[in-house]
C-alpha cells in the first residue's frame, strides 16, 4: 500500500464518523432504528479498522505524520495542522472506536434514539475522540475536546423526563466548558510565549527559553483544563451527576475512555511540548500529580462505596482510577506511562462491562439501586455472574490485565522508591472492588444487610421503549462477555505487555517526536521488554483481591461488627456533602484547585 | 516597568473571575449562560491581546493596505473566530435544557434542583 | 497602548462586571448586548475585524435572541 | 455548602488565581510587542500561495482548516443537541392542540409586515455579501451565515408564527445543515483522494484580489455558510416554537 494513502487514513478515521453523523441526521423522522444502527455499526467498524491498522502500521514503521491540506513545515516552521500517529495514540483510538462499537451495539435494542439523533451524537462523539487522540496540534487538540463536550451535553440530556437528569447535564456543561476556558488560557499564554500551536514545534521553541511564570502558569492552566474532564479532584464532582442520569451507552463510554482521554492529553501535551522545559524539574511536577492523584484515588474509592445507585458507584469507581492514572502519569518515566495505557485499557473494559449489567438490570427489574435489586439478580444469573467476575477483575485478580497493569506500576513505582503508594493503591482497588462486589453479592444472592442510608428506593424508568425487558436479550449478554473476554486476553497474551511498553518508550521521546514530525523522519520502535508479574505484585494483586472480598462482606454484615470499628463511616458525611449537586458549589471549588496547583507548581518550579 | 503594557490581559483575567464570581452567584439558570458567556469572551480579549502588534494593520490586504506590509497576528483571530462558535453552541445548549428544567418544575434556579444526593 | 484602546479596554472590564452583577434579568441582557457590542468595538480597534464581525452576528444578535425567547419561556422578568 | 461560605471560599481562591495570573502575564511579551515565526511565515504564504486577502479567512478554510471542521460539527452538533432536548420534549407532553395564529396582531398591518419584509431582505442579503466577498473583506461563510440565519427572526416579527413553520422547515434546514457539514468532510476526503493531503487545496487559485479567488478556500467558504446558516435558523425557529407552545398554554 502506498504511504500516500496510509498517511490520509488517521484523517479518514476522523472524517467518516462525522460524515455519517451528517448523512444520518436529516432523517431523524423517517429513517427506521434498524437502518440508522446499520449505518452506525458500519461507521463504527470502518473507524475500528482504519485505527487497528494505524495501530499495526505505526508498530512496525514508526509514527505516520500527516500535514493537513499539504502545509509542511517551511523553514522549520510548522504552518499547518499535523496529525502525528505514535502507536499509543493509534491504540487509544482504536479502543476509542471498540467502545463506541459496544456502545452503538447495545443500543440496537435498548435504549430511545429518539428519530436517529442518539447515534448522530454518538458519531460525532467518536469523531472527536479519535480528532483529539491522533492529532498532535494542541489547538486542534482543544476544537475535538469541545466537540466532545458538546456531543457530551447532548447525551447526557437525553433523558430528560426527570429534572435531575437535566441538572447532571447543566452540571457537566458549566464545568467542562470552565475547563475549556483554562484549557484555553493556557494555550494563549504558550503561543504568547512560543509563537507556535504545533506541538512538536512548542517543545523546540520551549528548549530555547528558560522556565518564566508564563510557562508555568499556561502548564498550571492547561492540566487544570484537562483535570476537570478527568475528573481528578477537586475537579471530578460534575462525573457522578453525570453519570447518574445518562443511557448506559453514554456512561460507558465516559467511564471508559473519555475521562482518560483526557488524562492521555496532559501526557501527551507535556512530553510533546512541555518536556523540554519542565524534564529536570520532573520531581516538582510528579509530586503534585502524584498527591492528587492519591487523593483523588482515595475520596473516589471512599464515595463508592458509600453508594447504593449502581451508577454512581461505578462512577466513583471511575473517579479513584482517575487518580490512580494521574499518580501513574506523575512518574513521567515510559515504563509507568505503559503501565498507565494497559491500565487505562483493561479499566475501560473492564468498567463497561459493569456498566452493561448495571443497565440490563435497569431494564429488567426497573431499578439502579441495590436496596431494591436485592436478590433479583437471581432471575437473570448469566449477567450477574459477569457482574461478579467483573468486581473481581476490578480488583487486580490474576490473569486479567488490570493485574499486568498493576504489576508494572508496583515495578515503576518501586524504583523510585515509593513501594508504600502501591501498597495504598492495591487498598484502594480493594475498596473500588469491595464496593461492586457487595452490591453484586447482594443483588445475587440477597444475603447481609444493604446499607441503610434512610433513603426511600426510587424506581427508575428502563432505558428500553415500552415495557420493561422479560428476559435478557442476547446483545446485553454478549457485549459485556466480549469486553470481560478482551480484559482476560490482554492480560495472558505476552505480546500485549511487550508492544505496550515499546508505545511507551516512543510516547516518552521527544527527540524522536519532534524528528518524525518536523525533521519527516520516523525511528522504528525501540525494543523493551521486563518481567511481566513478579511474586511480590502477584501476592499485592491476590491480597487485594482477597482484601476486596473482604470488604464486600464487611459491608453486608456491618450490623455484626463491634461498634468500635465503624469509626471508618464517620467521614462519610463530610465528603457527601461536598457533592451537593450544584453547580455553583463546583464552580468555587474548581477555583479552589486552579489556586492550589498554581500555587504548588509556581512555588516548586523555577521562575 | 510600563503597567499599562499588562493592562490588557489583567482585563482578560478579571473578566474571567467575574463571569466565575456570576456562577457561583447565580440564582437563575438563564443568568448562568450570560455569565458563562462573560467569562468566554475573557479568551477572545487574551487571544486578541496577545496577538495585537503596534504599528501594523489588520491583516487583511488592499490596494490602500498592499502585501507585505505589517500586520497583526492572524492566527490568533482565527482562533477566536473558532471559540466564538463554540460558546454560542454551548450558550443554545444550556438554554435549551433551562427550558427542559422549567417544563419540568416551574422553577429555574439552580439552588433548589440538584440531582438527587444519596 | 493608544487612548481608545485604553478607554476600550477599562470599559470592557467594568461592562463585563455590570453584566454579572445586574440582578433583573431582562436588564442583563441589555447590559449582556451591549457588552457584545462593546467588544465588537475593542476587536475592531485591535485589527480584528472578522472576529468584530462574528461577535456582532453572535454576541449581540443570534445569542440575546434565544435568551429572550428562553426568558419568555421560563418567564425570567419579561 | 451555604452561600455565604461558597462565596467566601470562590471569593479567596479567585483573589489568590488572579494575583498568581497577573504575575504569569508579567513576562508575556508587553501588549503591541508580539512577533514570532509563525505570525510572519503564515502571512507571507497566505498570500504568495493562496491568492486571497483576507489571512484569516485563508486560516480558517486552508491552513488550520481542519480546525474549523471540528468547529463546524461542534455547530452541527449542538444543533443536533438543541433538537433532541426539545423533540424529546414533545414525545413526552401531551399533544399540541391545532397551531393558531396568535401574538401577532402587532404584525398584521400591512405597512408593518412590508417594513419586516424589507429588513429581512436587507438582512439577508448583507449576510449573502459578506460570506461571499470572504476571502477579499472582513467576514466570511461563518459571519455571512449568522448574519443570515438572523433574518428569521424578522421573517417572524413580519408574518408570524405560521409564516415561519414555512420559512423555517425544520426538515428542510436540518437537511442543509447536514449537507453543509458533510460536504466539508467530504471535501477533505476527495481531496485528500485527489492531492494526497486532506483538505488539500487543489482547485485553481484565481487571481489575487478576485472574488473567486483561493480554491476550494472558496467552495469551503460555501459549505460553512449553507451550514451555519440554516443551522441558525434551526436553532432559532427551534427556540421561537417553544415560546409560541408557551402562549398556546397560556391560552
Amino acid at each position: 500500500m502506498s504511504t500516500t494513502f496510509v498517511r490520509l487514513v488517521p484523517a479518514f478515521s476522523v472524517a467518516v464518523p462525522l460524515m455519517a453523523a451528517a448523512v444520518l441526521a436529516p432523517f431523524t423522522r423517517c429513517c427506521t432504528r434498524a437502518v440508522s444502527s446499520v449505518v452506525t455499526t458500519v461507521a463504527c467498524g470502518l473507524v475500528l479498522g482504519m485505527t487497528l491498522f494505524l495501530l499495526f502500521y505505526s508498530s512496525a514503521h514508526g509514527t505516520i505524520v500527516h500535514w493537513m491540506g499539504g502545509w509542511e513545515p517551511s523553514h522549520g516552521t510548522a504552518i499547518g495542522i499535523s496529525f502525528a500517529v505514535d502507536p499509543m495514540g493509534a491504540g487509544l483510538a482504536a479502543f476509542v472506536a471498540l467502545l463506541v462499537l459496544c456502545a452503538t451495539v447495545y443500543t440496537w435494542i435498548a435504549v430511545d434514539l429518539v428519530g436517529t439523533l442518539l447515534h448522530v451524537l454518538l458519531l460525532a462523539f467518536l469523531g472527536a475522540m479519535c480528532g483529539y487522540a491522533l492529532t498532535g496540534d494542541l489547538f486542534n487538540m482543544f476544537v475535538w475536546f469541545e466537540l466532545m463536550t458538546a456531543a457530551a451535553i447532548a447525551l447526557t440530556s437525553h433523558k430528560i423526563e426527570e429534572a435531575s437528569s437535566i441538572s447532571g447535564a447543566i452540571n457537566l456543561a458549566v464545568t467542562n466548558s470552565l475547563g475549556g476556558f483554562l484549557v484555553l488560557f493556557g494555550i494563549a499564554l504558550l503561543y504568547g510565549k512560543t509563537d507556535a500551536l504545533n506541538l512538536a514545534q512548542i517543545g523546540e521553541a520551549l528548549a530555547k527559553q528558560p522556565i518564566d511564570a508564563a510557562l508555568t502558569a499556561s502548564f498550571a492552566l492547561i492540566v487544570c483544563g484537562y483535570f476537570v474532564k478527568g475528573a481528578v479532584a477537586p475537579f471530578h464532582f460534575w462525573l457522578d451527576d453525570a453519570h447518574a442520569v445518562a443511557p448506559t451507552p453514554v456512561c460507558l463510554l465516559f467511564s471508559g475512555i473519555m475521562v482518560q482521554l483526557a488524562l492521555y492529553g496532559v501526557a501527551r501535551i507535556y512530553f510533546g511540548a512541555f518536556a523540554a522545559s519542565f524534564a529536570p524539574h520532573v520531581c516538582a511536577i510528579g509530586g503534585l500529580f502524584l498527591g492528587v492523584g492519591i487523593a483523588t484515588a482515595l475520596l473516589g474509592a471512599l464515595m463508592a462505596y458509600a453508594q447504593r445507585h449502581l451508577k454512581r458507584l461505578l462512577a466513583f469507581s471511575t473517579v479513584s482510577h482517575s487518580g490512580m492514572f494521574v499518580a501513574a502519569i506523575g512518574l513521567f518515566q515510559p515504563g509507568a506511562i505503559a503501565a498507565t495505557a494497559l491500565f487505562i485499557a483493561a479499566h475501560g473494559l473492564v468498567k463497561s462491562a459493569l456498566f452493561v449489567c448495571a443497565g440490563t438490570y435497569l431494564n429488567r427489574f426497573r431499578s439502579l439501586d441495590e436496596c431494591v435489586l436485592g436478590g433479583r439478580g437471581r432471575e437473570a444469573p448469566a449477567n450477574s455472574a459477569m457482574f461478579l467476575i467483573g468486581g473481581v477483575a476490578l480488583a487486580a485478580c490474576p490473569p486479567f490485565a488490570i493485574s499486568v497493569a498493576k504489576a508494572a506500576f508496583d515495578r515503576a513505582m518501586d524504583a523510585r522508591g515509593l513501594a508504600a503508594v502501591s501498597l495504598l493503591m492495591a487498598l484502594v482497588s480493594a475498596i473500588d472492588a469491595g464496593a461492586v462486589l457487595r452490591s453484586g453479592l447482594h443483588i445475587t444472592f440477597g444475603i447481609g444487610n444493604a446499607q441503610d442510608t434512610g433513603i426511600s428506593p426510587r424506581e427508575e424508568e428502563p432505558e428500553t421503549i415500552g415495557d420493561h425487558l422479560e428476559s435478557t436479550p442476547w446483545t446485553m449478554l454478549a457485549v459485556p462477555a466480549a469486553l470481560l473476554a478482551l480484559a482476560l486476553w490482554l492480560g495472558v497474551d505476552e505480546r500485549i505487555w511487550h508492544g505496550i511498553e515499546r508505545a511507551g518508550a516512543v510516547f516518552v521521546d521527544r527527540h524522536s517526536y519532534v524528528g518524525a514530525v518536523l525533521g519527516g523522519h520516523s525511528l522504528p520502535l525501540p525494543d523493551a521488554s521486563g518481567p511481566k508479574q513478579t511474586a511480590v505484585s502477584l501476592t499485592l494483586n491476590l491480597s487485594a483481591t482477597a482484601l476486596a472480598i473482604a470488604i464486600a462482606l464487611a459491608g453486608l454484615f456491618r450490623h455484626r461488627i463491634p461498634r468500635q470499628l465503624k469509626v471508618a463511616s464517620r467521614p462519610f458525611a463530610f465528603l457527601r456533602n461536598l457533592h451537593s449537586g450544584k453547580f455553583a458549589d463546583y464552580v468555587a471549588y474548581l477555583m479552589v484547585g486552579v489556586a492550589a496547583y498554581g500555587c504548588w507548581l509556581v512555588v516548586a518550579l523555577p521562575r | 516597568m510600563n503597567v499599562l503594557a499588562y493592562l490588557p490581559y489583567a482585563v482578560s483575567f478579571w473578566i474571567f473571575a467575574m463571569g466565575c464570581y456570576g456562577l457561583v452567584r447565580c440564582r437563575n439558570l438563564i443568568a448562568a449562560v450570560l455569565a458563562l458567556a462573560v467569562a468566554q469572551s475573557s479568551t477572545y480579549v487574551l487571544l486578541l491581546s496577545i496577538g495585537f502588534h503596534k504599528q501594523a494593520g489588520a491583516p487583511i490586504f488592499s490596494p490602500t493596505n498592499p502585501v507585505g506590509s505589517p500586520a497583526v497576528d492572524p492566527i490568533v483571530q482565527a482562533l477566536t473566530l473558532t471559540d466564538i462558535v463554540v460558546g454560542a453552541t454551548v450558550s443554545a445548549l444550556i438554554l435549551a435544557l433551562s427550558i427542559q428544567i422549567h417544563r419540568r418544575t416551574s422553577c429555574i434556579d439552580p439552588e433548589r434542583l440538584s440531582p438527587m444526593s444519596e | 497602548m493608544s487612548l481608545l484602546e485604553l478607554v476600550l479596554y477599562v470599559l470592557v472590564a467594568i461592562v463585563g462586571t455590570a453584566v454579572v452583577l445586574t440582578k433583573r434579568p431582562l436588564n442583563q441582557l441589555i447590559v449582556f448586548a451591549a457588552f457584545g457590542l462593546l467588544l465588537s468595538t475593542l476587536f475592531f480597534a485591535l485589527h480584528a475585524p472578522d472576529v468584530a464581525l462574528s461577535e456582532i452576528a453572535v454576541g449581540t444578535l443570534a445569542v440575546p435572541t434565544i435568551v429572550m425567547v428562553a426568558m419568555m419561556k421560563t418567564g425570567g422578568g419579561v | 455548602m451555604s452561600e455565604h461560605t461558597r462565596t467566601t471560599v470562590f471569593g479567596a481562591s479567585a483573589i489568590v488565581t488572579l494575583a498568581l495570573m497577573l504575575y504569569a502575564s508579567m513576562s508575556l511579551p508587553a501588549f503591541g510587542e508580539f512577533t514570532g515565526p509563525y505570525t510572519k511565515a503564515v502571512l507571507a504564504e497566505a498570500t504568495r500561495l493562496r491568492h486571497v486577502d483576507n489571512v484569516p479567512t485563508a486560516i480558517n478554510f486552508d491552513i488550520r482548516g481542519f480546525d474549523t471542521l471540528g468547529e463546524e460539527f461542534i455547530f452541527f452538533t449542538s444543533v443536533a443537541g438543541v433538537l433532541l432536548l426539545f423533540s424529546a420534549a414533545k414525545a413526552a407532553a401531551p399533544p399540541a392542540p391545532e397551531p393558531m395564529e396568535i401574538g401577532d396582531q402587532r404584525a398584521n398591518t400591512g405597512a408593518i409586515r412590508w417594513f419586516f419584509a424589507g429588513v429581512t431582505a436587507l438582512i439577508a442579503a448583507m449576510g449573502v455579501s459578506v460570506a461571499a466577498h470572504g476571502s477579499l473583506t472582513p467576514g466570511g461563510g461563518f459571519q455571512g451565515g449568522a448574519i443570515f440565519g438572523s433574518a428569521i427572526v424578522c421573517v417572524y416579527l413580519a408574518m408570524g408564527t405560521r409564516a415561519m413553520d414555512v420559512a423555517g422547515n425544520h426538515t428542510f434546514f436540518t437537511a442543509l445543515d447536514a449537507l453543509g457539514a458533510f460536504s466539508f468532510g467530504a471535501i477533505g476526503v476527495a481531496t485528500g483522494l485527489a492531492t494526497g493531503s486532506f483538505l488539500g487545496n487543489s482547485l485553481g487559485l484565481g487571481r489575487t484580489g478576485s472574488l473567486v479567488s483561493g480554491g476550494t478556500i472558496y467552495v469551503i467558504n460555501g459549505f460553512v455558510f449553507l451550514e451555519i446558516a440554516s443551522g441558525f435558523i434551526v436553532l432559532l425557529t427551534a427556540f421561537i416554537k417553544q415560546m409560541r407552545q408557551l402562549q398556546e398554554e397560556q391560552q
